[in-house]
């Protein structure tokens, strides 16, 4: 027989401590206190603030391209030397013109007057680029139809016979490295995001395994004691949401700072090739998608690296 | 309660460490579980908490058969356990009363309650004074203890205690067995795994021996005759 | 009398297995089968991508601005508009140069002949800029005396008084914004850098912080058996340098092969604007230091962060 | 070998766990270190392996007074200790065999004689078939025969065992007495802390009692007379 008397375990007597006075309670997985809760949120701000820059970069670059060739596609350009007098040049356009207009492939044709002349060469000539009385050659813009590529057939030709003052300019061969240029930064800018993302859920992949490895005794005795996997994962996944919140914060209002003195600079003065490169209304609705995308990314990564690590477990 | 038809367990490419287990706990009954080290109580008692599912055979536990069960249910049965585990296995960034609290709870206890009930079970177990300790600040009896009144808090319906006497002199050995019989006089089916014989021979229990692999019944008489 | 007889511990029975069977050790800390070691290289990689995409750019805004700047620092430009023939031109000129030369402050001025003309204008006129029949203002630099800033006084009156058809043109107006432009680019670039530098150490710190606590029970138990600080040091730091060192190489490739088809790209157009973007000798130098450096933060950072923990133990 | 003068022990701002303890162990000398849970034993232990620094009083080991020594000698009069912890502390990613190589390693032993060495020390222990097995698959008694293994392979000057049975059952615990033994024999001192009142009933060694704080020696023979 077992021995018994007084020695009998507590049944009903009330506790020796005020009740309540525990009942703050911590968190079954400390996450918050790990190494990862310094580290995660600077590097996501980095990352978040990269993103920021290349993305407002690649846009930008983009619609320099793109104005540059939206200006070229299915587009020529032809010089009419000025004449002795006024007169003579405006005969030379009108024949300049009529010949155009005349060709096949030839949608519409229109003079530059005097003022988008001006501004174009205003970086270089300036302001007396506009002064009427400096004889410049005439532009005539030539849009193409449709589908037409390059040059028609015999235009190049015809011109040069027909009228000796005119020249006909494909832009392609001055501004198709500009374009290349543009396309190429672009191109970077968009790496550089794709890398950023990469880098982020690799980050998080990295961090919420060290964190399980970290508490993985703690977490296989939760499982043990009957936690369901996504009470664990729940933990995980805020943890990282949070922390993914608070640099993806920082790194927006950086990148968002830097932008704003970048448009500044550009403002202040008044260059024809940068207004295309500071941010519009579109490049910062894309800065604002930024920090919750990374959050949505650090919740989804944390939560799926956990899951698949937990069904492991018996 | 626990039923084992032809059970057999095997770690990997390993030898079978339990092989053809047959045997049937009734509900409320209390049983020693001995053999030699490395003989496989452990193994034997991971198998009835889930922890490792067998090779071959069939578990059936709480009259469910566990191979049929989803995860949801198996965390739900695991809830209706109390495990003490042999390497203890206490959360370290949390206190001797946070430690114990825990299963209440996972369960959704009210505070007020957890309160009074951990505070009471610690007392009991002589850690009044260790309320707020981590456990790497207690020592090993203490932790042992810990790890006890964690698996005894929410009164469990099947208590598994591997080697719960191993850092504790046999005054407070008796103490924890005294934990233990007032469980299962409480309806708890205990399973009690142990090298004490000192211990085991002081109690009227059957004892489940393992060697080679396999369970052998001793019944309490033939128990009490033998050794103690 | 503790009992005795055969169970005797062995003393200098031969051994059952025979020796050097296991021989090869494995460390015992095994720190390149931590997540760490996935993930290290790969964030390294991409630092080291953005620094050299980040240095070679801040390097070749420098000399775009320098070259802006040089350019224009203590000059001007005078306009001169061509007259109704090439001698009336010729006489202005000479006007303007005789008026120019004996002002005060003044170094010496040249007068820019057709084919520099030319190249500044023909991405916007084409060829034909280069054509001696197309009519162009004359222009002539004008070199000011060192320590003289901006136009020296009286003489931009002077000049519109006695030769109206000269302008003077102080370019800062219109290169400034491109100047400040370049520069803000060149410190973003620098930001950039300097962020990658220290990205770099935060994340050296936390990794090697995590690998301290996913083995501090081994580290511990190092200790206590006797090993030395510098042993369990050398091991991190050996771990964090290879690590590094693999991360860097790739991302040097990368950037190298990023940089190198930029440069194609630039040369294959002739845009007068974009050779100084292009990689020069020293940028590449630039990128082969950055692996190296890398290496030397990763080595000096983990053993600075081991071994500052390691001085915590008794 | 170890002497304790008016040394005192307290983990930061807790009550002294030492007080006041006075002694001196002769070289080559085996003393059992008794006490009940929580009574400072590991504490003690954790003193003499350099675990933990006296509060106050002055401890001298193999001749030196520890407070004068630098980190470097403190490592190598480490070297010279072997310590069974009361929670094993084996290497979870090494095997038994390199768990138990290790301390060689640390003093530059040739590869042969590891070899030699530990494959015989290991199937002493009963563990020949283990060789190669991680901790992890090791019974908590297998586990607990590596550390100690781990402990005597380096044949240590000084040896310092914490309740190093309490997870195998008395065949084998009187096994690894004798292993201890055979140290003691060869010249170790050795200090075994252990619960076990039949272990330490069966040896003629005398007992140092940690008791509120303090350390009070029990001869050989008053100890087989008493509790023996
Ligand atoms: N995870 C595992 N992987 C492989 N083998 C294992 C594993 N766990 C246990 N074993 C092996 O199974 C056998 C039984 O181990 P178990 O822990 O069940 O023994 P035990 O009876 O509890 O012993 P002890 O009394 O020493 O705790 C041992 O030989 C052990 O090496
Ligand atoms: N790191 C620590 N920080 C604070 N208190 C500690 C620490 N380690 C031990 N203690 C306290 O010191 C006292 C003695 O602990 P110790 O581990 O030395 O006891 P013990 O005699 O080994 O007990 P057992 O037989 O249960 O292992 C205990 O009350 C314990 O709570
Ligand atoms: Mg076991
Ligand atoms: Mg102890």
């Amino acid at each position: 027989m077992a021995p018994r008397g007084e020695k009998t375990p507590p049944a009903g007597r009330p506790a020796a401590r005020p009740p309540g006075s525990r009942r703050r309670r911590r968190r079954d997985l400390p996450l918050a206190n790990d190494a990862s809760a310094r580290y995660l949120p600077w590097l996501i701000a980095f990352l978040v603030f990269l993103a920021g820059l290349a993305l407002v970069g690649g846009l930008g670059a983009n619609r320099l391209a793109a104005r540059w060739d939206s200006g070229l596609a299915g587009k020529l350009t032809v010089q009419v030397m000025p004449g002795q007098n006024a007169e003579e040049t405006k005969t030379r356009v009108g024949l300049v013109l009529d010949l155009l207009t005349a060709s096949k492939g030839v949608a519409s044709v229109e003079v530059l007057d005097r003022k988008q002349l001006g501004a174009l060469l205003e970086p270089w000539l300036g302001a007396s680029a506009y002064e009427e009385s400096l004889p410049l050659p005439m532009l005539i813009d030539v849009t193409l139809d449709p589908g037409v590529e390059g040059v028609p057939p015999g235009l190049a030709e015809r011109l040069e016979k027909e009228i000796p003052a005119a020249h006909l300019d494909d832009h392609q061969r001055y501004l198709g490295a500009l374009i290349s240029f543009a396309r190429s930064l672009q191109l970077i800018a968009l790496a550089v995001v794709v890398l950023v993302g990469a880098a982020t859920i690799l980050t998080l992949i990295f961090v919420t395994r060290t964190g399980l490895s970290v508490h993985r005794q703690t977490i296989e005795l939760l499982h043990l004691m009957g936690a369901r996997d996504r009470y664990v994962a729940g933990q995980f996944q805020g943890n990282a949401a949070r922390l993914a919140l608070r640099g993806g914060l920082v790194g927006l209002v950086a990148a968002g700072l830097v932008l704003y003195a970048l448009e500044r600079v550009v403002q202040s003065g008044g260059a024809g090739l940068l207004p295309s490169f500071s941010p519009t209304p579109v490049d910062w609705a894309a800065l604002l998608v930024l920090p919750p995308l990374a959050v949505a990314v650090a919740a989804l990564t944390a939560r799926w690296t956990v899951l698949r690590t937990l069904t492991r477990l018996p | 309660m626990v039923r084992l038809d032809d059970v057999a367990l095997r770690y990997g490419q390993g030898p079978e460490v339990l092989s053809g287990v047959t045997s049937h706990l009734e509900p409320g009954s209390f049983h020693f579980l001995v053999g030699q080290s490395g003989a496989g109580k452990s193994s034997f008692l991971r198998l009835l908490n889930l922890g490792q599912r067998p090779t071959r055979g069939r578990l059936m536990l709480f009259g469910r058969d566990v191979a049929r069960l989803g995860r949801e249910d198996r965390a739900l049965m695991r809830r209706r356990m109390g495990v003490v585990f042999q390497d203890f296995r206490l959360i370290g960034h949390l206190t001797a009363f946070e430690n114990v609290a825990l299963p209440l709870h996972l369960v959704g206890e009210r505070p007020g309650a957890i309160d009074s009930k951990v505070s009471e079970l610690l007392s009991w177990v002589g850690l009044a004074d260790c309320l707020d300790a981590l456990p790497a600040t207690l020592s090993g009896g203490q932790q042992q203890r810990v790890a006890i009144a964690r698996a005894v808090v929410g009164r469990p319906s099947l208590l598994l205690a591997d080697e719960p006497t191993g850092n504790v002199d046999d005054r407070i050995a008796m103490r924890l067995m005294f934990l233990f019989e007032e469980m299962h006089r409480n309806g708890t089916t205990v399973v009690v795994a142990t090298h004490n014989e000192t211990l085991v021979g002081r109690f009227q229990h059957p004892r489940l021996r393992l060697e080679g692999g396999t369970l052998r019944l001793v019944p309490a008489e033939a128990a009490a005759d033998g050794t103690a």
